[in-house]
């Protein structure tokens, strides 16, 4: 059973005469244990799935439509707040992008901890506690950082203060949107080893967001590559990474310069990310799609199973398939 | 005498004693010393602490108060009074004549910038006093602990009314030495009560004076004054019962309501009403053209609807003729002045070459009365062709302006008695001798060689009747020439409470709480 | 610490500067007036000759310039002088009007504070509700309206008429209740429309969101998290009004005939009084300065970002 | 757009008042009708003839309130234009250039800040006293340049524009500051524009929003600073209907005849309402362009 | 010939305003920095967040004012020029900003943006020949000159910083300061940026100095790589020679923290333990000493100069081979 399946989940931004749909159709599933990436453009509805998860989206302005998102096989978005406080942090736990600004500046980052201890685990709201989850995510001398507000720690020190206290609540699912965007290339690759490092330890499950495939690679057991809102492909890391299969998984791994490659230049994917609201018809990629047929500006295909664990968007798949 | 003046009393039953009398003034009063308190605000409560020599009886007749008695020589140069014996300061000293001679001299002391020292000026030596070329004023002496001898360098009858005033009431000289500058917050004098508490702009509170030895009972256990707010405040006050009278000031009812009052059988049951001796006029600068022209000056006075300004102030006055009010020693009622009459004026402009009319400006100060008065002249001034510009100001402006020479063509404004004394108005407001260029009482700058005469004259003549005689014709002669345009002489009223009872009102100590009792 | 100590010293540096510069041209405006101070010490009819003599015991006839400096002097030695009109100390004249500014500043603040915050922070939460509009509109009124006319009606309808209230003066807390209201309606709806959009933006921070993630219960959310963040901006508005309050609540003083600072400041200006103007110039400068130290000292224990730079 | 409709309406019956008084509509403003008054000189209270009642000099207060909203509306009006002007200036400069212009500017602001407003009116008043002020050198024969000083609704509107800057000063000067590190202005110096040029062409048009909104809510302080100083005595001379004065003129009868009061308080109010509405819409109109896209 | 020679660059920023004290304490930005570069090169500057990169670029076009060294352009020192000497040289360097939003003002047209350089430096005879600039620098960047009366909110992140490149072509310069011009733009963007940055440098001989973190992108586009730590250079080589052979342990560890799409690549990661130390008060010796995993103890007391380890590969480490 799923730990976390979302089903057709369809969400919208705006009133109902103008609405705009950030997230279509959308559905995903993440076992105990796993590790999910989603990747795509900025834009395309990342975060907003990702936050959904525990309808941390404000509505107004957005607009649940459609769809189920079940996690332990209860849905998440017929919950009262009461039940909706104990799946955030009780079962799901956030690591957002930018650490600096997630941590509240006005208050000691022990006592941002320990406030998740309280929700969840009061029995072991202590100092002692909040040291040993600091030492667990690699804070040298904890004992003393526990009384430092967040601006007196380094951007890489917050983000592990932020997973420290998604930790606390002991959580079944880690939810990390872009956790390493705003770091320097040294410092992600910390972090990434040690989500990686807890993810063995503690047993979690781990979606996490990114646009950079170098992640994904790096520590992904299944990908979504999101476009314009919906799933384009979905499949497991290695495979996808070895042969994607949507045209525009194919055309983004072309378009990212890959280091000591001789490429004299970089293939692109012709115009623009489209915007919300404005997404074209039929297939939403036709009009930066070189595979692009007569038809796909009129049907949008579905997300078709082409193999086994295997989802692609796209009627044309197979062409150019070597 | 002090026992006589409670039969100018109002009430039926026997006064009791005890009780807390409850004021407000809209702004703390300047002082408590009584040479240097110069504001018709100050002076009852300077009643309270100090007492002098002579008081007036109800009819404004000079009676002796701290003195025995009193007499001025033949030849109205000396002054002699002999002191009541058993006065005693508020610091339980008793008094002496040189207490008298001390206080005089205080006031003449420039160190003490006393603005009541011109009214002293008259004493033999006080110049060379001042000047600092004398350690003492000749002319004051105490021959005697208990008789004071003053001596003027001219004889002047008018000076009696000088030692009634609160400048000479009698101060301690060891007190005012102790504590120079800051007297005024310990005052220490021979009256009735004494200062409990001064907070500043905040409250005033007076408590029984254990060493008081004076003729008349008084029956207040304490006095309380609130300071701060205006009149309408005040009333507010009054009509919820947080005051027993509702405002001090001489008009005692604000303007506003006035009519309300009137037309509330209660409340009008606590109004009192008397003449006051005042006079509101304009003055017209005649060193200025056009209003040189004595013709034009007629003319404003022809345009002037005196009967409606009064209607203004909800009827509160009667119409001037002349310059002295009717309390005045002197008030000639056979003078006719001038009424309205826009023709006649209309008339004399054009003799004197303003058919057109001209431009003039009226300075005045922004308070209500005078506002209200301003734009009501305006308008009929501009009846006969006269194009006014208003020039309210705040009153230290309002004065600088209108006491410069050349410089303010008109300005509107009361003037109230110092001392029943035709003197106190007509020499100091149209004595051509006193023109100066700043801070000039004369503000229509008015100088006749007749008048500056006939004033002299009667300043120095020792005959009271000779005296009133050359006033007569020296106010005859400038009502002809009209320096001024003379508008009204308001009345004094004072609302209080059903349950106050005391004297009446007075012309020069309209409020005398000393005197006042709380009935039961 | 030392760096603590540097930057309050040449703060307080500035402020003396500041408070030197508030003095010079104080000073010059005021005898620019075209009136005289020794006319307003001898009274409205006193004659020329004794007005001469006040002039020259006061030194009135000297430069400017050399006035000032014996100003100075005096100042520099804690002397503020005397008033012209009362012969006050202006220390004393200040130091007894200040209870009832403090009182009726402090009544105010706090009472207008405890109906902003909650109000503000529930707008912001119910952002574009009826209830946010009605507040809205409810406090463009209240900032609106003339300080003397609404002081004026409020005392006319709920204290003349009615007798809640006493009509005026200073004889205890309840005199207060009536000006403190004004102000109160005065102030609140500004209050809560800063905190309102203070508020909204602070909930649409990360923090907030990753408050909310972590379970906490809205209440939690909004006045823990939201609240202490979304009042570090008003804090220097909040400081600034204080010490405006302090300086003279001029109008409102006014009209409840209450014995502070402002009706101070007014009849001094009325008067011509030049010490007392300068003292309570000087005072309210003092608190315009002393406000912005506090409201630094305060962002420091509030924002403890503030701390490190 | 409430505010805009306020605002709007209210300068139109300014602009039309003169006419409606010709036209009898109005009564005269300042003509002071001896049937205005009753039998003891008290104002009228409100009636046909007189529909918001007389004054206390008889005169109509309708007229006096209508004809009053030119007077308060341009005063409030230019004062503004004065606070803005000096503020903007001041503001921009002290931001753009920064310590120690800055530090000067800044310091300069906060003691004008503490001079009352009412100290500087008083004065004012007493400088406008007829004085001739000869703006050009001596020796140059100028004299179509001489100004008469006089008090009046000149003086008023500088003496307010000149307390109110200081508020448009800190929120210009906050905002210039974020400006000057944005990359555009960056951009713009280094394609070697001067710092005029990037103060007029830059600066200026990006918190030119900023001065939008804080003109219209500064109106509505200067309009309440001109009822302020009227009430105290020291407004716009009579017998000109400033809403201020005719408050000041009435506030003695409050309480035996409140429509003198009530009336132009009403038109303060809404006036008030207006500009601050106005300047709130004005603020979600100009506001989600300025600020930067989020990223 | 060289076209821009860094010489000892620094630029400090102080840190604490005191009233009638010099400021004390610095945050050393740009810290004794010296490079060559020749015309129609692009030399790539990396280093972590606060290293100076941004500073270092900044201070060689004159947008912040070195503290001390000097700026050598076509030989002529730029850093001692003032006023409208300086304005007039502007048009020869140019930038182009990390934020496409930011960099643009919002209240003027696409027309006004690139106008206002042809007006400053009056390139434009008339309006018609400098309206026909426009649309040609447009079509240049790549844009639909047809869209100049636009304003920027109306395009997206890469059309914007189209709009930015072709502001700075407009003054015709000769050398381009590029700050992260692709970090902010989304992946697929980033290729188009690149490639017209390229395709512009062949058609007008430009020269880039160009910085970003991404490794990848930057020895993509670049000749030469500056590697730069705590304000100071600790490597510099050609890309290749950073990218295959790094010496400098600081560039080994960059290296291979990159993250690899390729999943079957095989990563040896080196971990370089703590946080970058604070630029106001730089470790001594060597400032990458407390994270170094070779350091000795030499290091800590002794700064390493920048030596030739190889011809034109210059590295700043005393156990580099
Ligand atoms: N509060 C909101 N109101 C309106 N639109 C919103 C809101 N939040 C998000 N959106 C829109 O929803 C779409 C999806 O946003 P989302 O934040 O999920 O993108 P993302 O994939 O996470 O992008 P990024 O990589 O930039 O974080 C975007 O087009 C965004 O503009
Ligand atoms: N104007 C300034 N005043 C004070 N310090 C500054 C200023 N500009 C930059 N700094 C400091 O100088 C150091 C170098 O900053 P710089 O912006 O050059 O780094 P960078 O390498 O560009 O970083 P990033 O990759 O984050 O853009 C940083 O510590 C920064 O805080
Ligand atoms: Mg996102
Ligand atoms: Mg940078």
């Amino acid at each position: 059973m799923a730990l976390l399946e979302i089903k057709n989940l369809t969400l919208e931004f705006g009133s109902s005469r103008s609405s705009m749909r950030a997230v279509d159709d959308l559905s995903l599933e993440v076992q105990a244990g796993e590790t999910v990436c989603m990747v795509g453009e900025s834009g395309c509805g990342k975060s907003v799935t990702a936050l959904s998860i525990a309808k941390l989206v404000p509505t107004p302005p957005a607009r649940y439509v459609s769809g189920q998102i079940l996690v332990e096989n209860r849905d998440v978005l017929r919950m009262t707040q009461a039940e909706l406080r104990t799946i955030r942090g009780g079962v799901v736990s956030y690591v957002f992008q930018e650490p600096g600004a997630s941590l509240n500046p006005v208050f000691r980052i022990g006592f941002q901890i320990k406030e998740s201890l309280e929700l969840h685990r009061p029995a072991a709201a202590t100092d002692a506690e909040v040291v040993r989850l600091l030492k667990l995510v690699g804070i040298p001398a904890a004992e003393y950082r526990i009384r430092d507000y967040p601006h007196q720690l380094s951007g890489g020190m917050q983000q592990r203060v932020m997973i420290a206290m998604a930790l606390a609540s002991e959580p079944k699912l880690l939810v990390a949107d872009e956790p390493t965007t705003a770091l320097d290339v040294t410092i992600q690759a910390q972090i990434l080893d040690l989500l990686r490092d807890l993810k063995k330890r503690l047993g979690m499950s781990i979606l996490l967001i990114t646009h950079n495939l170098g992640i994904v690679a790096d520590i992904a057991d299944r990908v979504a590559v999101m476009y314009a809102g919906q799933i384009v492909e979905l499949a497991p890391a290695h495979a996808l990474l070895r042969r994607p299969l949507h045209p525009y998984t194919q055309a983004l791994m072309r378009s990212i310069p890959k280091l000591g490659s001789d490429e004299a230049r970089l293939t692109t994917i012709p115009g623009n990310v489209p915007q919300l609201g404005a997404f074209p018809s039929g297939c939403r990629f036709h009009p930066r799609c070189s595979k692009a047929q007569m038809d796909c500006s009129e049907n949008s295909s579905a997300l078709i199973e082409v193999e086994t664990g295997r989802w692609v968007r796209c009627a044309y798949w197979r062409e150019g398939q070597g | 005498g002090g026992v006589d003046s409670v039969a100018g009393v109002i009430g039926m039953r026997d006064p009791t004693l005890g009780g807390t009398l409850r004021l407000a003034l809209p702004t703390d009063v300047r002082s408590l010393d009584p040479a240097i308190a110069y504001e018709p605000e100050s002076w009852p409560f300077l009643r309270l602490l100090y007492h002098g020599l002579l008081d007036y009886d109800e009819d404004l007749n000079l009676v002796p108060w701290q003195a025995r008695d009193w007499n001025i020589s033949p030849d109205g140069r000396t002054y002699t009074f002999h002191l009541l014996p058993g006065v005693r300061f508020s610091n339980g000293r008793e008094v002496r004549a040189q207490d008298y001679c001390f206080t005089l001299e205080r006031i003449l002391n420039p160190k003490t910038k006393s603005p009541g020292d011109g009214f002293f000026r008259g004493i033999l030596g006080a110049k060379e006093f001042q000047d600092g070329k004398a350690p003492h004023v000749r002319g004051l002496r105490s021959p005697e602990p208990d008789t004071l001898v003053i001596e003027l360098s001219t004889p002047d009858l008018s000076f009696q009314y000088m030692m009634a005033m609160p400048f000479a009431f009698v101060v301690p000289q060891e007190v005012v030495e102790l504590y120079q500058d800051d007297f005024a917050q310990h005052p220490t004098g021979t009256g009735p009560y004494i200062l409990r508490d001064w907070r500043r702009g905040a409250r005033l509170r007076f408590g029984r004076n254990p060493f008081y030895s004076g003729r008349e009972i008084s029956y207040l256990e304490a006095i309380e004054v609130m300071i701060g707010g205006d009149e309408t405040l005040h009333l507010m006050m009054f009509e919820r019962g947080e005051l027993d009278i509702a405002c001090i000031t001489p008009a005692g009812v604000p303007i506003p309501d006035f009519t309300r009052i009137m037309r509330n059988p209660v409340l009008r049951k606590g109004l009192e009403q008397m003449p006051h001796s005042a006079t509101w006029y304009i003055s017209l600068n005649t060193e200025l053209p056009p209003l040189d022209n004595a013709n034009v000056r007629r003319a404003m006075n022809y345009a002037t609807d005196k009967q409606r300004l009064i209607r203004l102030l909800n009827n509160r006055g009667i119409p001037a003729h002349g310059v002295l009010p009717p309390p005045m020693p002197g008030f000639n009622t056979k003078l006719k002045g001038y009424d309205y009459d826009p023709t006649k004026a209309r008339q004399l402009l054009a003799e004197a070459g303003y058919a057109q009319g001209f431009k003039t400006a009226i300075w005045h100060e922004n308070d209500l009365a005078s506002s209200r008065l301003a734009a009501a002249i305006k308008q009929d001034w501009s009846q006969v062709g006269v194009e006014v510009e208003l020039r309210p100001a705040a009153l230290a402006m309002y004065l600088e302006a209108v006491k410069r020479r050349t410089n303010a063509p008109c300005a509107l404004g009361p003037w109230f008695q110092d001392y029943p004394d035709p003197s106190n108005f007509l020499n100091v407001l149209f004595h051509g001798g006193r023109i100066v260029d700043v801070n000039c009482n004369n503000r229509a700058f008015y100088n006749n060689a007749k008048v500056n005469k006939l004033l002299d004259e009667a300043a120095s003549s020792g005959d009271i009747e000779r005296r009133l005689e050359l006033y007569r014709q020296a106010e005859v002669i400038i009502v002809e020439e009209a320096p001024w345009v003379f508008l009204f002489h308001p009345f004094l009223y004072k609302l209080s409470q059903p349950w106050l009872r005391g004297p009446k009102l007075h012309p020069i100590w309209p409020s005398r709480f000393e005197r006042m009792w709380i009935e039961k | 610490m030392n760096v603590t100590l540097t930057r309050l010293s040449s703060r307080l540096l500035w402020s003396v500067l500041v408070l030197l510069g508030t003095s010079v041209i104080t000073f010059f405006v005021a005898h620019a007036v075209p009136a005289d101070p020794a006319r307003t010490m001898a009274g409205a009819k006193a004659d020329a000759e004794t007005i001469r003599r006040i002039r020259h015991e006061m030194h009135f006839d000297e430069p400017r310039v050399q006035q000032y400096g014996r100003y100075l002097w005096g100042l520099a030695h804690g002397d503020l002088g005397k008033s012209y009109v009362t012969n006050q100390r202006v220390t004393d004249a200040i130091l007894t009007r200040l209870p009832a500014t403090l009182a009726l500043s402090t009544m105010a603040v706090v009472f207008w504070m405890l109906l902003a915050v909650p109000v503000g922070v529930l707008t912001a939460k119910f952002r574009d509700s009826k209830f946010d509009r009605t507040v809205l509109v409810l406090g463009t009124i209240g900032l609106s309206l003339p300080a003397f006319w609404l002081g004026r009606m409020l005392q006319y309808a709920l204290a003349y008429r009615a007798g809640y209230f006493p009509v005026a003066g200073f004889r205890g807390w309840r005199h207060l209740l009536l000006p403190a209201l004004t102000l109160v309606i005065l102030f609140a709806g500004y209050y809560a429309r800063l905190i309102h959009s203070s508020m909204v933006e602070v909930l649409s921070s990360d923090y907030v969101r990753m408050a909310r993630a972590k379970g906490l219960s809205e209440i939690a959310v909004l006045f823990r998290h939201g609240l202490r963040n979304a009042l570090i901006p008003v804090i220097t508005v909040l400081g600034m009004d204080v010490a405006g309050l302090l300086g003279g609540v001029i109008f409102t003083e006014n009209v409840f005939a209450l014995p502070g600072i402002g009706t101070l400041a007014l009849q001094s200006v009325f008067n011509l009084d030049v010490p007392i103007i300068m003292g309570t110039v000087l005072f309210s400068a003092a608190m315009v300065v002393a406000a912005n130290l506090g409201v630094d000292f305060l962002y420091h224990w509030v924002d403890p970002r503030v701390k490190r730079d | 757009m409430s505010g805009l409709l306020i605002v709007g309406s209210l300068v139109l019956l300014a602009l039309i008042a003169p006419t409606l008084s010709r036209h009898h509509v109005l009564l005269d403003p300042v003509e002071q009708s001896a049937r205005g008054l009753d039998q003891d000189g008290m104002p009228l209270a409100p009636s046909k003839q007189f529909l918001f009642g007389t004054d206390n000099l008889g005169r109509d207060v309708l007229s006096r309130v209508i004809h009053g909203a030119r007077i308060s509306l341009s005063v409030g009006i230019a004062a503004m234009a004065t606070a803005t002007i000096i503020g903007v200036t001041v503001g921009v400069l002290a931001g753009y250039y920064g310590r120690p212009l800055d530090t000067l500017l800044m310091r300069f602001t906060e003691i004008t800040m503490t001079i009352p407003a009412l100290l500087l009116a008083i004065a004012f008043a007493g400088l406008m006293d007829g004085k001739q002020v000869h703006p050009h050198p001596s020796w140059l024969p100028w004299h179509f340049l001489d100004v008469t000083l006089r008090p009046g609704l000149g003086s008023i509107f500088l003496i307010i524009g000149f307390v109110s800057w200081t508020g448009i000063v800190r929120v210009v000067r906050g905002q210039v500051l974020a400006l000057r590190e944005r990359d555009f202005i960056q951009a713009s110096k280094a394609l070697g524009s001067s710092d005029a040029r990037v103060m007029l062409r830059h600066i200026l048009p990006n918190v030119l929003p900023t001065i939008i909104v804080l003109a219209a809510m500064s109106t509505a302080g200067t309009i309440l600073l001109e009822a302020g100083l009227s009430y105290l005595g020291i407004g716009v001379p009579p017998p000109a209907p400033s809403w201020g004065s005719l408050i000041a003129d009435g506030q003695p009868y409050f309480i035996a005849a409140p429509h003198i009061v009530i009336v132009p308080g009403i038109a303060i109010i809404l006036t008030v309402v207006g500009f601050n509405l106005l300047g709130q819409g004005l603020q979600d109109v100009l506001d989600p362009f300025q600020k930067p896209v989020k990223k | 010939m060289n076209l821009l020679e860094v010489r000892n660059l620094k630029v400090y920023f102080p840190v604490q305003h005191r009233l009638f004290r010099r400021a004390t304490q610095f945050v050393r930005a740009v810290d004794d920095v010296s490079f060559i570069q020749n015309a129609g090169e692009t030399l790539g500057l990396v280093g972590e967040s606060g290293c100076g990169k941004t500073t270092l670029g900044r201070s060689v076009i004159r947008l912040v004012e070195p503290t001390a060294g000097s700026v050598l352009f076509e030989g002529e020192d730029i850093s001692r020029l003032s006023g409208s000497a300086l304005r007039a040289r502007r048009r020869k360097f140019q930038m182009i900003f990390q934020d496409p939003y930011g960099s643009l003002d919002p209240r003027m047209t696409v027309e006004q943006i690139i106008g206002e350089a042809i007006d400053i430096h009056k390139l434009a005879r008339n309006s018609a020949a400098r309206g026909k600039r426009i649309e040609e620098l447009l079509k240049d960047v790549g844009l639909d000159p047809t869209h100049a009366q636009r304003y920027p909110h109306e395009f997206s992140g890469g059309q914007r910083q189209r709009i930015g490149i072709a502001r700075a072509l407009a003054v015709e310069p000769r050398l381009i300061v590029c700050d992260e011009p692709v970090s902010a733009l989304d992946v697929s963007v980033q290729a188009q940026i690149i490639n017209l940055l390229k395709d512009l440098q062949r058609a007008h001989g430009l020269t880039y100095l160009f910085i970003a973190h991404d490794l990848a992108v930057v020895e993509h586009i670049s000749e030469r790589i500056v590697v730069m730590y705590l304000g100071k250079v600790v490597e510099l080589a050609t890309a290749k020679a950073i990218c295959r052979s790094p010496r400098h342990p600081y560039t080994q560890a960059l290296i291979s923290a990159v993250p690899v799409v390729d999943p079957d690549a095989k990563r040896s990661r080196i971990f370089l333990p703590g946080e970058v130390p604070s630029p106001i008060d730089p470790p001594s010796g060597c400032p990458f000493h407390p994270r170094c995993p070779i350091a000795e103890a030499r290091c800590k007391t002794e700064a390493p100069p920048l030596r030739e380890l190889a011809p034109g590969h210059r590295v700043a480490c005393h156990l580099a081979k």
